[in-house]
């Protein structure tokens, strides 16, 4: 073909195209709402993506605004030009998953300033201007290393199962974590690796770990839990270890099964749950209708606290009744309980997190008043203080350290 | 790219359908998104594609002399660390900074260029080694994303000057101009000789294996500034640049024209590359493709740019076709 | 003696220099876990290595492919991408029975053959470079299966799977054997059938295997459809080892897959590597994660430590050639090849 | 200057690769203003000499001394600016860059920015080429556009333009069809009182141009002495080591015309090729006569389906065939033996062996997995027919001398058992012991039923080894020559286009007035 005919060929394709494009011109009167996911692929974004999807069209708000998920991926860039689209289609409302903490100020800075409502879940920006809901500020490092402490008595080899390196999170987590395990000389950190919030990756860590400490005690982790501990079963299926970290429904059956508690299997489940999603998107909607007015753009998520005896089975398809844990094959081992929350998030079915489709019959119902969140410099604020006890526990009380 | 343009007709440089390419892209998204043509959307657009163009410049040399490097991500998460930690420490920071991430930018492709030329390691693999090393020494300086970009370079650097002229755009003209000069350098032409044959280029009399390391290090440097720019553009340090910015940085080269064998193609056209790839992911939102299609709608139009750019190929054949025969025999009388 | 030693190293077809550089290679690798024994005395057991031994093995597989497509002087970007579609695959169609494996795993090699065959086509017919032709796909895929799956698998993996990759026979673990097997059916097939010879002769020189009539298209397909293959097993193997799938599990296999087979001797412009060396690659960098996760350091270190020994052991294998050409000088005068000159070395 | 003191003396060089030995306490002096012909066979060691004077390879142990001072050149640079410059046999030009900017790499002059302007230095360049009376090539037309021969030359002006006190021209000729022009050059030079060390295996330019000569076998300098009586036999059985002097084969003819002929090439046109007809008989070995450039190459690819025919077909045996991919020429019973060795012949990370085997590499198979006995056995009988001995075949074949190679790839050609072999120049770059083994080779092979398409620049083994010669000239066949008329003169005219509208008288005329033989 010559050039001339390409360029008649594009030419071709663009008119058959462009009167599709003019999906945003219609449906003047609804809101416009963005959800920006960064990463893609993995349970946890999933579960909070699909949360937020299925609220978005559960009524009164599927008649009330137009919804549009974008990807960005992982490079902070293409999350900036996102954003830059967004603010110039016309958003009333972004929900997003920032992947810095300071990156993304700049755009944020801009869209805000042209009246549009910005809301970041689970991660944080320091944009004074943009709103955060997360669980970051509740302490999940201190809080779970303190416990793990607790049921060690104070001593034994334990292996730090980082997140990603490089990232916010895992910074503030692995700081108070360190805080706690530092205090106890009998505490002694064996191995650490970053496990990428990935469950394969810990697996193949913790094992390489054992076989280099076959004596370890405990496992802490933020996520890949369920990994993590599966490599102990495998390798050491007689003697397991304490451990703290995620929710995945096949961690919480192992924790309250009575034969692994019997080979010493203690487990905390808590860890920040993909339903910190949909408690964002229904706060910014809130916030959007006027309905609500926030004093303070850090919202913080209550951090999930399940220990083996607050372990119930459901039998339906919601957390009812105060069951927290679905049986085996209902779910994949992966599955994060945390995604659904009967709070908060009444609305949400176990379908409406795995695919995103509303629950049928459901309704949005209002939120109670939220809990506003500490300050962490750098993480959620720029110029501010952070409480001075930011390291200490607040849900467990610490035992003193043996002399 | 021909040295020459004139006495015979040279083939169309696939710089030129990689632009074209551009052009019709930028026209689809104008169609669907009229306002971009303003100048802060335009200015938006540059900021965007600026550090990927500056980093896929500094690739193109390194690809030009037929080797490869990974180590950019390296490279822009240590620089970018470093503008956000020493820009608003030190007075003048703006421009300390900016000598030193250039610095720290050629003394790693330096590095790079000491193992491939001058030990003979694959470079693809060198360079992989010294990507991991960059990335952890960036999280040495800083943990965790945070730091501070000086003022001035977060600003005026995303800004325009004269009124109408995005700073990006100005630093990317500086670049293409700088690269024509370059190319007629005695450096640039030793380039692209050492890509084309490098044995026929040691017996010329050039330094192969210094041709090689110096081209390491001004991509190094490129990569530096790459960083830089970001820090501009985020107004903050971050140690982890992601691996698919490293894809890009090679699918900006290989869109623009350049092939990975060497020796051909140009800094233009990676820089025509990476305004594609920038311009591809407004126009699948403007388009308004969202959700796992953008990732579809990514592969395919990747695909698509290189078959464009394979015309070029195809056209110079057939012009190749025309022209006389190149090798032949002889004939010797005995 | 030291000459009937040279002259067989030397002249004898099967131990090509190569296989010099995978036997340092290991050699690196039980270095390291010497290592290892010394910074912890109570490391070592046969279990022990067994265990890190399992976790080298979905590297091991993955890398084969990568290493019959570098072979042919391509890379292939697409393997994170296909062993994670594989592990979504098995979990999403068997969920959780045993019986549906029976079809299941069928379909699912087939489906990941198949995008290996999609990469072999465009590179092979349309002249796509395999950088952007991979990566393209691969990203495409991604794109697919985030669409079908919503990001991650809602079905549990067939138990069989799991008790495979856990399980022993006769003391050994199931996963180790798997290794030795494909160890020897890779290296048997890349090394010993017509197939592979010519796959070495297309990545030597693409212009004489066109003139010879290899059908250089034909297996440039198969090759990205093997390494497809390839990386659906090891998808597979991996959703097995961690009884669960998610979209992203595979990511993390891409760099090192190739790695393992530059570090195992292989050449990336083609035509020259074993598969040896590529285990060996794999193995070595088993090992160096192994101790660098055992020696307890900032982030920053690890990566610092890790580049820095990747470049070591690159920068050793480029003397090795020094230690080959003085074994060669050890040869008699007229043992030498009249006219023998080595082509890079008379430039 | 003292004519009398050598300008260039080595002493004892010596150079080793592994195994090898290039070169084996050479020494040799070049005096002022002389021409010293650098004789031997491939592999002989002249190509290292040269770049040990070069300063591309560095000698193990040795002394050089360059206009009475000591001379270590560690890069072409040194040796340039020592006064000692090379044309290379390789040529060292960048096919990507302009003909002016690789006249003068690798420092082309700069501006006041350190620049290179390309017009001053294209029209120096052009200022240059007249000069030197090279016409018809722009000074910024890309070398890789250019024909073979035009980048010789140009190859050679930039050995020459640095005024050097010393010239080295390795096989300045081997793609050079007008030598005069070389040879006044050389004259010219001579005259102003510059050495040149000429490399060459052609007798005849030796005697031409140089008044001594120096010869080199297996590293070895095995003869330094006057040109003048010496004779053609003393050198070729000095050269080879060889005390019988190598013969073309005896020609009887085998043609066969009972059986249809071998290969029938009716009417086909592709690119550079136009409307070609003509047959292959059994038992005949066909010549192509063409001078450079005149679509032959284009030919023999178009026979074997490596660029497309856009009309006409070709029939062998009788029977039309399709073709094409070589594969399916190979089927068909055509195998080419090609133009470029080291990038379309050889596969290099191979062994020899495994280069022999590839194309039937399944007869070795069984389950498709390699025997290694059959293969061995298979490689062997490959061997055996070209003379090729088994201690070549474990080695990577890149570490043969190119004569051995070349002789690797017609066993693997002839063990496909094909219907008619192509071959393109195969005695290029072949040592002189090996050519005769070549042509032997070819005669046996049409000899036992076989039919060959034989092209080649030298004429001489176009009159000995073909049956009958046919003349291309731009791109269709204007002559056809028998075995009695054949002769140089005959061929050279024909090709030149001369007698593009010959009648067979003319030719015959031709033949007279000629050297036949």
């Amino acid at each position: 073909m010559t050039t001339f005919q390409w360029l008649v060929t594009v030419a071709a394709v663009c008119t058959l195209i462009a009167p599709e494009g003019r999906l945003y011109a219609q449906n003047e009167q609804k809101y416009k709402v963005f959800l920006d996911m960064s990463y893609s692929g993995n349970t946890w974004q999933a579960a909070a993506a699909n949360g937020i999807k299925a609220l978005a069209a559960t009524p009164p708000y599927d008649k009330m605004i137009e919804f549009k998920t974008i990807i960005s991926g992982t490079d902070v860039q293409r999350q900036i030009s996102d954003i830059q689209s967004m603010i110039a289609a016309g958003a009333k409302a972004i929900i997003l998953y920032p992947l810095s903490p300071t990156a993304l100020n700049r755009v944020i800075h801009q869209a805000c300033s042209k009246g549009i409502v910005v809301f970041t879940y689970d991660s944080t920006v320091t944009e004074p201007l943009a709103y955060n809901v997360s669980n970051i500020t509740a302490r999940y490092g201190a809080n779970t290393a303190q416990w793990m402490v607790n049921k060690l008595g104070g001593k034994g080899e334990i292996i730090f199962n980082h997140g990603v390196a490089g990232t916010a999170v895992t910074k503030t987590y692995d700081e108070q974590a360190y805080a706690i395990f530092k205090k106890y000389p009998g505490i002694k950190i064996v191995g650490d690796f970053y496990g990428n919030w990935n469950d394969a990756t810990s697996q193949e860590e913790v094992s390489k770990i054992l076989a280099a400490h076959p004596n370890v005690d405990g496992i802490w982790t933020v996520d890949g839990t369920y990994g993590s501990l599966q490599a102990v079963v495998q390798n050491r299926p007689n003697r397991l270890v304490v451990i703290a970290g995620q929710s995945n429904n096949g961690y919480r059956l192992m924790m309250a099964d009575p034969a692994l508690q019997a080979k010493g299997l203690q487990g905390i489940s808590s860890s920040a749950g993909p339903a910190v999603g949909g408690y964002a998107f229904k706060v910014m909607m809130e916030v959007l209708l006027s309905k609500k007015k926030l004093t303070n753009h850090n919202v913080e998520y209550p951090l999930p606290w399940v220990e083996a005896k607050d372990i119930k089975m459901c039998s339906g398809d919601r957390f009812e009744g105060g069951c927290n844990v679905f049986p085996e094959g209902k779910v994949p081992p992966l599955f994060l309980d945390t995604a659904l929350d009967p709070k908060f998030l009444p609305e949400l079915s176990l379908d409406a997190v795995q695919t995103g489709n509303p629950a049928a019959g459901a309704m949005v119902q209002p939120l109670p008043d939220p809990k506003y969140a500490d300050n962490l410099p750098g993480i959620n604020c720029q110029e501010c203080k952070a409480p001075a006890d930011a390291l200490e526990p607040n849900l467990v009380s610490p035992i003193p350290v043996a002399k | 790219m021909s040295q020459s343009t004139r006495g015979q007709r040279r083939p169309i440089p696939s710089s030129a359908f990689a632009a074209l390419l551009y052009g019709i892209m930028f026209a689809i998204y104008l169609l669907y998104s009229p306002s971009a043509i303003s100048l802060a959307g335009i200015t938006d657009l540059l900021n965007n594609t600026i550090v990927l163009a500056i980093a896929a410049a500094g690739l193109t040399l390194v690809i030009l002399t037929a080797e490869l490097d990974l180590s950019s991500v390296g490279v822009i998460a240590v620089t970018n660390v470093i503008v956000a930690t020493v820009s608003t420490k030190v007075p003048g920071g703006a421009f300390i900074t900016l000598i030193l991430v250039c610095l720290i930018g050629l003394l790693v492709g330096l590095i790079n260029g000491w193992l491939v030329a001058f030990l003979g390691l694959q470079s693809l693999a060198a360079t992989l080694g010294t990507m991991i090393a960059c990335q952890g020494v960036a999280l040495l300086i800083l943990e965790a994303p945070g730091g501070e970009v000086a003022a001035f370079i977060m600003n005026r650097l995303t800004d325009t000057v004269f009124g109408f002229m995005p700073v990006a755009g100005l630093i990317l003209l500086l670049a293409v101009a700088g690269w024509l000069l370059f190319r007629r350098s005695r450096l640039g032409i030793a380039i692209y000789a050492v890509g084309t044959d490098a044995l026929a280029a040691r017996l010329s009399g050039l330094n192969v294996k210094a041709t090689k390391w110096l081209a390491f290090g001004l991509a190094g440097m490129a990569y530096g500034l790459a960083g830089y720019m970001l820090g501009a553009q985020t107004g903050t340090g971050d140690p982890r640049i992601s691996n698919s910015f490293l894809l890009y940085v090679f699918a900006a080269v290989a869109i623009g024209g350049t092939p990975l064998g060497g020796g051909r193609g140009g800094v233009i056209g990676s820089v025509v590359g990476a305004g594609i790839l920038t311009v591809m992911q407004k126009l699948l939102f403007a388009v308004g493709v969202a959700e796992f299609y953008t990732n579809i709608f990514n592969g395919v139009i990747m695909i698509v740019a290189i078959l464009f750019g394979n015309l070029s190929a195809i056209l110079s054949l057939r012009q190749k076709a025309t022209m006389s025969q190149h090798r032949g025999g002889q004939l010797v009388p005995n | 003696m030291n000459d009937i030693l040279t002259r067989s190293l030397v002249s004898s077809r099967t131990f090509k220099p190569e296989t010099l550089t995978a036997l340092l290679v290991l050699l690196g690798a039980v270095l390291m876990m010497l290592a290892m024994k010394v910074l912890n005395p109570g490391f070592g057991s046969v279990q022990q290595i067994a265990a890190i031994l399992t976790t080298s093995i979905f590297l091991v597989v993955a890398a084969y492919g990568q290493g019959l497509v570098i072979l042919l002087g391509g890379i292939d970007l697409s393997i994170g991408v296909v062993m994670s579609i594989a592990g979504m695959m098995i979990a999403g169609l068997t969920n959780g029975s045993n019986e549906a494996l029976t079809w299941a795993l069928p379909v699912t090699l087939i489906s990941c053959t198949a995008i290996g065959l999609l990469n072999g086509l465009g590179i092979a017919f349309l002249k796509i470079p395999p950088f952007i032709m991979t990566l393209a796909n691969g990203t495409a895929f991604f794109g697919v299966a985030l669409g079908v799956t919503a990001g991650s698998s809602q079905r549990t993996v067939a138990p069989a799977l799991q008790v495979l990759m856990s399980a022993q026979i006769g003391g050994i673990p199931v996963p180790i054997g798997l290794i030795g097997c494909f160890l020897v059916a890779g290296s048997l097939l890349q090394s010993r059938t017509t197939e592979g010879r010519k796959l070495y002769a297309i990545g030597s020189s693409l212009a004489a295997a066109r003139v010879v009539g290899l059908p250089i298209e034909a297996l440039t397909i198969a090759a990205y459809g093997v390494s497809g293959l390839c990386a659906g097993i090891a998808g597979l193997l991996l959703a097995g080892y961690s009884s669960s799938a998610t979209l992203d599990m595979g990511d993390p296999f891409l760099m090192p897959t190739i790695a393992a087979v530059v570090i195992g001797g292989a050449c990336v412009t083609g035509g020259r590597g074993l598969y040896f060396g590529t285990f060996a690659g794999a193995i070595f960098l088993s090992a160096l994660s192994t101790i660098i996760t055992v020696l307890s350091l900032s982030q920053g270190w690890r990566n610092i430590i890790q580049g820095g020994i990747i470049i070591i052991a690159l920068i050793l294998q480029t003397k090795q050639w020094y230690l080959l050409s003085i074994v060669n000088r050890q040869l008699p005068g007229k043992q030498s090849l009249d006219g023998v000159l080595p082509q890079n070395s008379e430039v | 200057m003292d004519s009398s003191a050598p300008i260039l003396q080595a002493t004892n060089l010596h150079k080793r690769y592994g195994a090898t030995t290039a070169l084996d306490e050479v020494s040799f002096s070049l005096y002022p203003g002389e021409v010293c012909g650098l004789l031997g066979e491939n592999g002989a060691g002249k190509s290292t000499l040269v770049k040990v004077l070069s300063g591309i390879v560095i000698p193990d142990a040795g002394e050089i001394i360059l206009d009475r001072l000591p001379y270590h050149p560690r890069n072409i640079l040194d040796a340039k600016a020592a006064g000692l410059s090379t044309a290379f046999q390789e040529l060292s030009l960048i096919p990507t860059l302009s003909v002016a900017v690789n006249l003068f790499l690798p420092k082309p002059k700069v501006n006041a920015l350190r620049l290179v302007s390309m017009r001053s230095l294209e029209e120096e360049a052009s200022a240059i080429l007249n000069q030197y009376g090279i016409t018809g090539v722009s000074p910024s037309a890309l070398i890789g556009d250019l024909p073979l021969a035009a980048r010789q030359r140009i190859e050679i002006v930039r050995a020459m333009l640095q005024n050097p006190r010393v010239l080295l021209l390795d096989e300045p000729t081997a793609a050079l069809s007008e030598r005069e022009w070389l040879f006044g050059l050389v004259d010219g030079l001579i005259a102003r009182g510059t050495s040149i060390l000429y490399v060459t295996h052609r007798l005849d330019e030796v005697r031409r141009l140089c008044k001594r000569c120096i010869m080199l076998r297996n590293g070895k300098k095995v003869l330094e002495a006057s040109t003048a009586g010496m004779t053609d036999d003393d050198v070729f059985s000095k050269m080879a080591g060889r005390s019988v002097v190598e013969s073309y084969p005896v020609r009887e003819s085998s043609i066969n015309d009972s059986a249809p002929p071998v290969l029938e090439v009716r009417h086909i046109s592709a690119a550079r090729v136009n409307e070609i007809s003509f047959a292959v008989r059994r038992g005949e070995v066909l010549g192509v006569v063409a001078l450079e450039g005149q679509g032959q190459s284009a030919l023999f690819k178009a026979l074997v389906g490596l660029t497309p025919l856009k009309q006409g077909h070709l029939v062998v045996d009788g029977k039309r065939v399709v073709i094409r991919s070589p594969r399916a020429a190979r089927v068909a019973g055509l195998v080419l033996v090609p133009e470029e060795r080291k990038s379309e012949g050889i596969f290099n990370d191979l062994s020899t062996a495994a280069n022999i085997s590839i194309p039937i590499i399944n007869q070795a198979a069984s389950f498709d997995f390699i025997r290694g006995k059959r293969e061995r056995r298979l490689v062997e009988r490959g061997a055996a027919l070209v003379d090729l001995h088994s201690r070549y075949l474990p080695p990577n074949i890149d570490a043969l001398s190119g004569g051995n190679q070349q002789k690797a790839i017609l066993a693997r050609s002839l063990l496909t058992e094909p219907k008619c072999l192509l071959l393109f120049d195969p005695t290029r770059g072949v040592d002189v012991g090996t050519k005769y083994n070549i042509y032997r080779v070819i005669r046996t092979f049409v000899r036992e039923g076989g039919a060959a398409l034989f092209y080649s620049t030298e004429l001489d083994e176009l009159v000995h080894l073909c049956d009958r010669c046919i003349v291309i000239y731009r791109g269709t066949v204007v002559a056809e020559v028998s075995e009695k008329e054949l002769s140089p003169h005959v061929l050279l005219s024909l090709a030149a286009g001369h007698a593009s509208e010959a009648t067979q008288s003319m030719i015959t005329a031709n033949s007279r007035n000629g050297t036949s033989r």
